[in-house]
């Protein structure tokens, strides 16, 4: 049970996830509303000394979440593709089939954090957020209760973490249910780390 | 909760075997049980019971339910029905596995049992998941379940409240985006 | 021997579990085990229960010792307090994972609680959350703050440690008629979703919304 | 960008979900906090500057990108070290209070000091449950039977039981023993479960 998954907003980040710590790396265009001295060198594409006005790069979505927010307005930024209208259209028409983890792969987590800074189609982004996975829910569902079918790992390929995440929980909820009804649920068996460690072992000294 | 401690839990309901010893009340800490009689029925919970079977000191009569007649007409109303039906016993499915795994010479047509059972369970499964389906598109914070059993709800909760406890998440996200674009 | 063996009256001066019988306090202990295994975060601490419990436990197991080896009704009464053990045990150790889960964010509650809140540690899991967490705080600040910049040696764990999903969904039964509760105030903010909680009802909803009803039994977490 | 390397150490831990513990990679440690020690400097001579000059703008927002490059670093460090430590606390559960030597050879000192305090607050916590003590590591499945049939693994010589009674745990030797008795042994695949 992970109980502590999130905070009850849902829009915070918890500090010592590994998930939101890898999510809030990923990056988005900006451009820089304001000059920024002496930093120039992280822009590859130049070698000036400073970051002038209207210089275009690409930042992190940590720094994002600083520098865009509504109270200092240092830079500018747009949506990545995933959020767009053209996307949202794509979303509309057959979010099942969409492969969320090669546009994501947190689509979901880190289209929440988008939605705390403005933009103008922030609306329309918090919908498609809701919808698509809506629509990829019962899918994902019934993936997840059968039996591991040879192209599961195929299926797994295509769903963001969040979904990955609920598929595994489901699988294991199955396998646990298989292994009551063989009678072997009661059985003391050996922690899973101490054989992987063996197996390990093993294998080295082979 | 893994299906273990659902089917310990479920060890608790009460089983009819008739004893093939002699043995005064046993004084347990969950409660008196017995006297034992050769022959003379005595309600027990059903861990005893299996712990007795093994070492063949009773045979174990099955409750009325477990029965090829009324499972198969279990099976037909829960074809027919839109809705969960009633469970004969709240632990219908643990309480059956344990005594057709334990006691399967005192079951008659053991074999057809575990196969209508089964064909029972998947059906009900088939269903929730539909409902659950239809649950989420509503975007509902709410659901009775009445019939449902603590083995279907262990079965299905990891990922159910996983899904929607995210789901919650994302409607938040929209609910604080509106409240942001009302007040700009 | 059956008299040896009779230990189900139990006296336990002035505590609210004086007039049960050892049976009664199994059923509740049963039921805390499983409130605590599904519920997101750590429930108020039922001490006595435990204790009364492994008190039983422990007279059993004197008796056993000084019955006949071999006897049925020995390797019955063995069962039992294996199972009973297995409910205590899984009972506390679920709970200790989530102290150790959520150890600075509970002691801060601690802290800020006024005195007729009941405290949700018992003493020996309240200490054993203090020394968890200065382990924790000292291995941050010798592995790594202390190498930092002054300003940023500060850290305040319980601001950090992630907190349990008070949003959780859960399944319920209930036990007490319970009307109008708010199952879902915060997504519509037009008409608040209300339901009825009727007596063996079972539900599937947010637990924050029932969290006291879980903790006074009025449902419980199934 | 600021952060990359404290971004490797969190890619690592991400690459061990499995439950393994990596080496502590004290190299990276150090080499964020020496990154962090010159973000800091950068922003004490500007924040000289804008102090004298209060109007400069690029400044500020320059003094803003080490800022937040500086907490990004922190969390980073922070969360290393925390799921590190979960790691090494849930190994206390599953190897036991001694570790295996090549577990032990990928901590890092403090984590060791760390791993030894954890078993004795542990310990003695258990301790402190009911009338004698109670190991919360045993009982980890709901009970159905006191005696189980158990088959040996490796060669262990004799042990001893509780009632004082000696057993040969010689390889693919069945014993039919108590549960209470073989559960450790099961948990470090000494022992399996037959029935």
């Amino acid at each position: 049970m992970d109980v502590s998954h999130k905070s009850s907003s849902g829009m915070l980040q918890d500090y010592m996830s590994i998930d939101d710590i890898l999510m809030s790396s990923e990056r988005l265009p900006s451009v820089f509303l304001v000059p920024v001295k002496g930093l120039g060198f992280l822009d590859a594409s130049t070698n000036k000394k400073d970051i002038a006005v209207g210089t275009k790069m690409d930042l992190p979505l940590w720094l994002v979440l600083s520098l865009a927010h509504p109270r200092k307005k240092f830079i500018s930024f747009d949506y990545t593709k995933p959020y767009k209208g053209t996307y949202r259209e794509i979303l509309k028409a057959d979010a099942s089939v969409v492969d969320l983890h090669k546009i994501g792969p947190f689509f979901y987590a880190f289209g929440q954090q988008l939605l705390t800074l403005n933009h103008n189609e922030s609306l329309q982004m918090a919908k498609c957020l809701v919808l698509t996975f809506m629509e990829r829910f019962r899918k994902i569902m019934d993936w997840s209760v059968n039996a591991y079918e040879h192209d599961n790992s195929e299926r797994q390929e295509k769903l963001d973490e969040v979904e990955r995440n609920l598929f595994k929980l489901g699988q294991k909820s199955l396998q646990s249910f298989q292994q009551w009804e063989m009678g072997e649920s009661r059985k003391l068996s050996s922690s899973e780390l101490v054989s992987r460690h063996r197996k390990r072992k093993r294998d080295m000294s082979e | 909760m893994e299906p273990g401690d659902v089917e310990f839990i479920a060890e608790k309901e009460l089983v009819k075997i008739v004893p093939n010893f002699a043995l005064g009340k046993i004084y347990f800490i969950s409660g008196d049980v017995g006297p034992f009689s050769p022959g003379l029925p005595v309600d027990v919970p059903l861990w005893l019971a299996i712990a007795i079977k093994q070492r063949q000191k009773c045979r174990v009569h099955p409750p009325e339910w477990l029965d090829v007649d009324k499972i198969e007409t279990m099976k037909d109303d829960e074809i027919a029905s839109e809705f969960f039906t009633e469970l004969p016993n709240p632990h219908f499915c643990e309480v059956a596995q344990l005594l057709l795994t334990h006691a399967t010479d005192n079951i008659p047509n053991a074999d057809l049992l575990r196969t209508l059972i089964k064909d029972i369970w998947d059906i009900r499964a088939a269903k929730l998941r539909s409902n659950i389906d239809k649950f989420v598109k509503l975007q509902a914070g709410h659901a009775r379940l009445d019939n449902l059993s603590q083995m279907e709800i262990n079965t299905i909760r990891p990922f159910l409240t996983a899904s929607l406890d995210h789901m919650y998440q994302l409607r938040i996200s929209q609910s604080y985006t509106e409240r942001n674009m009302s007040t700009q | 021997m059956d008299d040896l063996l009779n230990v189900s009256g139990v006296s336990n001066d002035d505590s609210d579990e004086e007039h049960l019988t050892a049976a009664q306090v199994l059923e509740k202990l049963e039921q805390a085990w499983m409130n605590e295994r599904l519920s997101p975060n750590l429930m108020e601490c039922k001490s006595q229960i435990v204790e009364i419990m492994l008190e039983q436990i422990e007279e059993m197991e004197a008796n056993i010792q000084r019955a006949q080896k071999g006897d049925l009704k020995i390797s019955l009464h063995r069962l039992e307090l294996d199972r009973i053990r297995y409910v205590v045990s899984s009972y506390l150790r679920c709970r200790l994972e989530k102290i150790e889960k959520f150890a600075p964010i509970l002691l801060e509650r601690e802290k800020s609680k006024s005195d007729d809140e009941p405290s949700k540690l018992s003493p020996e899991e309240f200490a054993f959350a203090k020394e968890l967490v200065g382990n924790v705080d000292n291995h941050f600040k010798s592995s790594a703050l202390k190498h930092m910049p002054r300003n940023l040696q500060n850290i305040a764990l319980h601001e950090i440690t992630s907190r349990p999903n008070l949003d959780h969904y859960v399944f319920l039964r209930v036990h007490q008629r319970e009307e109008g509760v708010i199952v879902d105030p915060e997504t519509d903010d037009h008409a608040e979703d209300r339901v009825d909680l009727e007596v063996g009802a079972q539900h599937l909803m947010r637990y924050q919304p029932i969290e006291q009803l879980v903790e006074n039994g009025a449902v419980s977490l199934i | 960008m600021f952060g990359e390397k404290a971004l490797d150490l969190i890619r690592e831990l991400h690459r061990s979900r499995d439950g393994t513990l990596g080496p502590y990679n004290e190299d990276v440690v150090r080499q964020i906090l020496e990154e962090m020690q010159i973000l800091y400097e950068a922003n004490q001579e500007d924040v000289a500057q804008v102090v004298q000059n209060d109007s400069d703008q690029s400044s500020l927002t320059a003094i803003q990108v080490r800022h937040d490059s500086l907490q990004r670093n922190k969390r980073c460090l922070l969360a290393y070290l925390y799921n590190r430590l979960m790691k090494i606390r849930d190994m206390r559960w599953e190897f036991g209070s001694v570790l295996p030597p090549d577990i032990r050879r990928n901590m890092s000192e403090r984590e060791v000091q760390w791993f030894s305090n954890y078993n004795r607050s542990l310990s003695s916590y258990m301790r402190s449950i009911g009338p004698r003590g109670l190991d919360l590591t045993q009982d980890l499945k709901p009970p159905q039977n006191v005696f189980i049939e158990v088959r040996c693994v490796e060669d262990r010589g004799e042990i001893e039981l509780d009632d004082g009674s000696r057993i040969l745990l010689k390889k693919n030797s069945m014993h039919f023993l108590p549960r209470s008795q073989c559960e450790r042994l099961i948990r470090q695949g000494i022992l399996k479960q037959v029935a």
